[in-house]
């Protein structure tokens, strides 16, 4: 279970947000919602422990998060603003290599799988650098069909996608839930998923 | 240990990939030496005679233009999160980074300098001291290095405002290098230089990954 | 355009060339041996043994014919990219690539021959005089061609760029050339050779220019032979490729 | 021609914004041409003798370090497809990004070498020569490294893959620029070196935009 | 009007699209439609000069673009996924920069107006750097405020935009089109516009 107490957020002269309180657990969804520029990608990087937040505390499974940070990590996947994927190296070996980054090397057979079935088929061996905008996305988020975290925390997952490509993966984010995953995603366009779920808005 | 494995594969694969980096740092490095008997006139005596200082600078030179794609391609496009969010401790993951960076810009140097001392009319046993002399001294270039590059990732101006970092602190590996290749051919041995920079490579070994570590997650916050 | 000029661009499609090349390129390989071997043979056994550098000298037969061609090839290579910019054809381009390594293995023939020679005759393996700086530029420049176009994917664009390398840096063949008028230096002037007793400048001419031309001959056969490697590669989903008898078996 | 102004404007208000870019690339400067007697040893005589090659070959690679902010950062935020598109023909655009490159990269090197040639102990009149053999040396070396770097422009290992088609590009330059301040202490006049350095000049100003425009063209298809 | 007639293009081994015609008259939009990777930068960066087609022709009132670049450009404005804005700059002096490059250059106060307009009231004078990624993107669009341009061409300008700054933009793009302008766009988003227009569906 994932919980924060009165989290707030400075940049520059401004106050973000302040006394920000989140709880998921198991099986849930979180959406972020807020207009551009609320704090959305300040807050993700916040629960992520990418960056400290200017007050407040996380807990994940009661215990702080900065106390046990790898054993957070591990549970942990973060998709940013930033697909994360080498223009230079294939789907495949962006793949590959995320994946042994993270503690679970694959099969080459495992990724191509996933690679097929987030619609990459026939690209799998391109340089991702001439993938157009969409298919990267499609790279980074092929990581999903691989990872074994608890925890999913996503930035705007659902930018560049084309309408099929949403509905895939809403339903992989279900499929996550169901198996009783955590998931904390932001997005601007209505999302629906099943499963329980809550948002939470930034800003005014 | 298995995910510093997968770095260092991942980097060298990278490599690989683009295949005429590695040659193309080599090429610098030769184009560079090649600079200065134009800009100074073919007078062997001279020549000889600057030959280890400038062979040293041209390879200080070649490591440091290659430091900037040790982190900066990984900070553009979110994989240093990733390497931050990884269970392994970075510190290790950075290592295979900087152990990658040196298998393919400082070793190349290594295996070159020989052919470059002979244009300057180098003997051959200083040619020896020289290539051991580099075998100790580039490793250091990339550990420091990997600091320097870690400061200034996501710095307006990270290129030149690294080289400022970086080459004050490459100071002490140009003068052991460069003397123990001088000290050796005014007959005075090599010893005491290459000790020197052994000494310096085994504290740089413990302590720049750990301190690029903390570099890199500053400019992460 | 005028009916003959249609008849010149009719090769400069790689369908038509490609078979041409194939039919040309062993005649070139085979006067190239030949002319190679009588080369040697004559200056190795038929050329008298110089007075002042002994045997040595005769590296003169590989190392100047060998630092023509690569001046030569990168003029070759200049010319094609004239057309490629004016013309757009897409041989000027696999043309182009295909002569850059002949070319790149000329200049450091040039380079390594001439540094064997220098060893004896200046007492070093290297100085750095204009001519030999020159000749060092130019083999940089074939690898900064070769590399550029190496690190670009689309073969398109990749020869567009070398068309550039190639033109910009052609300035750098008449500074190879006149380096040794415009500089003195302490590589030979171009009549050296020639000044000795006429019998010797004779065979050494004859020797000189067969290997010369056994040189021209095996850039030409290496060239054509690369570029129908390039022409398959490149058009490996044309429909004539497909049916090329050594695509079906 | 409002439009070569404006590019120029912005690109040296972006210098500024970046403050510290202008002084590193002066710093490089001065390091590389420091290390030289660190690596040398401190012997006057050999010094005075390689100064004007080390100044000049410290010069080139000061401008070529700074050459790959020529156009890659407008290629990869997309302002360099705004610029194809702008009406006002590309070369005059590309000009003014290239006489912004020197403003901030090349002139600062000018007024700097007198300082550093007194360093290596040079007599007034040859720093004289110096500074001016570098006026009419650093705007050529803008010019060529901007073919250079538009051609390595989004091109696998562009970094050092830039060096090494402008680095032997840049060898003239270097030799007459070197060799007139070699050529004036040595009592033989800079007159024919300087004039062959401003001939190059002219001929860059005319062609070096309009190649380098050529290969921009290639790397936005 | 802006015209082509049977334009293809090739990536890689690829043939991308083939025959593709298209017709837009002034006061007309047309929304290229596709799965990711089905070509539409592709074809938008074709429409804009800025790639070669392998086959086909454009035409601008009637008369071929590549005999007529420099007129055609004066009357286009192009933005991509990249959105062309310096990190460095502020978004005033973006905007300034980027209307004196395409060939207007801009009063300050008009330039303050457009990004006020656009929802940066009070980060006028920050480096778009620190800017959210949707602030990013308002400021590359504050350009079509202040433009002057017959023909738009955008590819995907609804990335990144929440609701409120998405409805603004359609209605800046129906007062465009009001006035007699050509609208080319993408989007996997549904958009409404007033106004004629179509679709081109590219892909399968
Ligand atoms: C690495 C060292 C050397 C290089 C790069 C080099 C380069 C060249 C080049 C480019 C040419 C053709 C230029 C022309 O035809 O005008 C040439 C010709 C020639 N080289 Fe060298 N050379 C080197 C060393 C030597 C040495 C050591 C000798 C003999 C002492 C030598 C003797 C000649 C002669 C006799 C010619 C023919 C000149 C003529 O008749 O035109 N070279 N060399
Ligand atoms: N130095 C600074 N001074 C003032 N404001 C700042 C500074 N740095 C960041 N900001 C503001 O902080 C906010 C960062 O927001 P963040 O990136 O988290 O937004 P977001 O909710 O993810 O928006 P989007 O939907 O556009 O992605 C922006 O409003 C930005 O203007
Ligand atoms: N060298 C290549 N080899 C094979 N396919 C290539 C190559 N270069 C590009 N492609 C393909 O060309 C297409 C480029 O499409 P483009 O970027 O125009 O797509 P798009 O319709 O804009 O997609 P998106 O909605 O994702 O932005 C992609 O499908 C890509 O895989
Ligand atoms: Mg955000
Ligand atoms: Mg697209």
């Amino acid at each position: 279970m994932l919980r924060a107490h009165g989290l707030a957020c400075d940049r520059g002269d401004r106050r973000l947000f302040s006394g920000v309180d989140l709880r998921v657990q198991p099986g849930e969804w979180l959406q972020v919602e807020g207009a551009n520029g609320a704090g959305k990608t300040s807050l993700l990087r916040i629960l992520a422990g990418l960056s400290p937040a200017a007050e407040g505390r996380i807990e994940w499974n009661e215990s702080a998060v900065c106390d046990a940070r790898d054993e957070y990590h591990a549970r942990l996947l973060y998709l940013g603003h930033g697909p994360a994927i080498k223009d230079d190296l294939s789907g495949l070996e962006n793949l590959q290599a995320s994946a042994a980054i993270a503690g679970h090397p694959l099969e080459e057979g495992t990724a191509l799988a996933a690679l097929r079935r987030i619609g990459l088929r026939g690209r799998e061996e391109l340089p991702t650098r001439v993938l157009s905008q969409g298919q990267k996305r499609r790279v980074a988020l092929a990581r999903l069909l691989c990872s074994q975290a608890r925890l999913w925390i996503l930035d705007e997952p659902f930018v560049a996608l084309d309408v099929a490509a949403v509905d895939q993966l809403c339903g992989i984010l279900d499929e996550h839930l169901s198996r009783g995953g955590l998931l904390i995603f932001t997005s601007h366009q209505p999302v629906r998923l099943a499963g329980q779920g809550g948002c939470l808005r930034l800003g005014q | 240990m298995n995910a510093f494995g997968s770095v260092l594969r991942r980097d060298l694969l990278l490599a690989t990939r683009r295949k005429s980096e590695v040659l193309t740092a080599l090429f610098f490095f030769m184009i560079v030496v090649s600079l200065f008997p134009l800009g100074i006139g073919p007078e062997s005596a001279i020549l000889r005679r600057i030959a280890p200082g400038v062979l040293w600078v041209a390879a200080l030179l070649a490591a440091m233009l290659s430091l900037n794609r040790l982190f900066a391609g990984d900070y553009q496009d979110g994989t240093l999160e990733q390497l931050a969010l990884s269970p392994t401790p970075l510190a290790l993951l950075v290592g295979g980074k900087i152990l990658a960076h040196w298998l393919t810009s400082g070793l190349p140097l290594v295996v070159l300098a020989p052919v470059l001392g002979l244009q300057f009319d180098l003997p051959a046993e200083a040619l020896g001291v020289m290539m051991l002399s580099l075998l100790l001294g580039t490793p250091l270039l990339s550990l420091i290095g990997a600091i320097g590059a870690a400061l200034t990732l996501g710095v307006r101006g990270g290129g030149v405002l690294l080289s400022l970092l970086v080459l004050p602190l490459y100071i002490p590996t140009l003068i052991f290098g460069a003397g123990a290749v001088e000290a050796y051919t005014a007959g005075l041995g090599a010893g005491a230089n290459l000790s020197l920079l052994g000494a310096l490579l085994a504290l740089a070994v413990f302590f720049a990954p750990w301190a690029a570590t903390a570099a890199l997650r500053i400019a992460l916050e | 355009m005028t009916p003959s000029s249609i008849n010149w661009f009719k090769f400069a499609a790689p369908a038509r060339f490609y078979p041409l090349a194939g039919r040309l390129w062993p005649w070139f390989a085979a006067i190239g041996t030949l002319l190679g071997l009588v080369g040697l043979w004559i200056s190795f056994f038929v050329a008298p043994t110089d007075f002042q550098q002994g045997e040595g000298y005769r590296i003169i037969f590989i190392h100047v014919p060998a630092s023509w061609m690569s001046m030569f090839i990168y003029c070759v290579m200049a010319f094609y990219a004239l057309l490629g910019v004016t013309f757009n054809t897409r041989l000027a381009g696999m043309m182009s690539s295909a002569l850059a390594p002949t070319g790149a293995l000329f200049a450091f023939l040039s380079l390594w021959t001439g540094a064997l020679w220098g060893k004896p005759m200046w007492g070093t393996w290297w100085v750095w005089d204009a001519r030999l700086t020159s000749e060092l530029i130019l083999f940089f420049l074939y690898v900064g061609y070769i590399a550029l176009t190496a690190a670009i994917d689309d073969p398109r664009r990749a020869d567009k760029a070398g068309f550039i390398v190639s033109l910009v840096g052609v300035v750098n063949v008449p500074v190879i050339y006149f380096s040794v008028k415009w500089w003195n230096t302490l590589h030979q002037g171009a009549s050296v050779s020639l000044t000795k007793a006429p019998s010797m400048a004779t065979t050494m001419l004859l020797g000189m220019l067969i290997m010369a031309l056994a040189f021209w001959a095996y850039t030409i056969a290496m060239a054509l032979y690369r570029v129908r490697a390039i022409i398959l590669e490149r058009e490996r989903n044309a429909t004539w490729v497909a049916e090329l008898p050594e695509m079906k078996s």
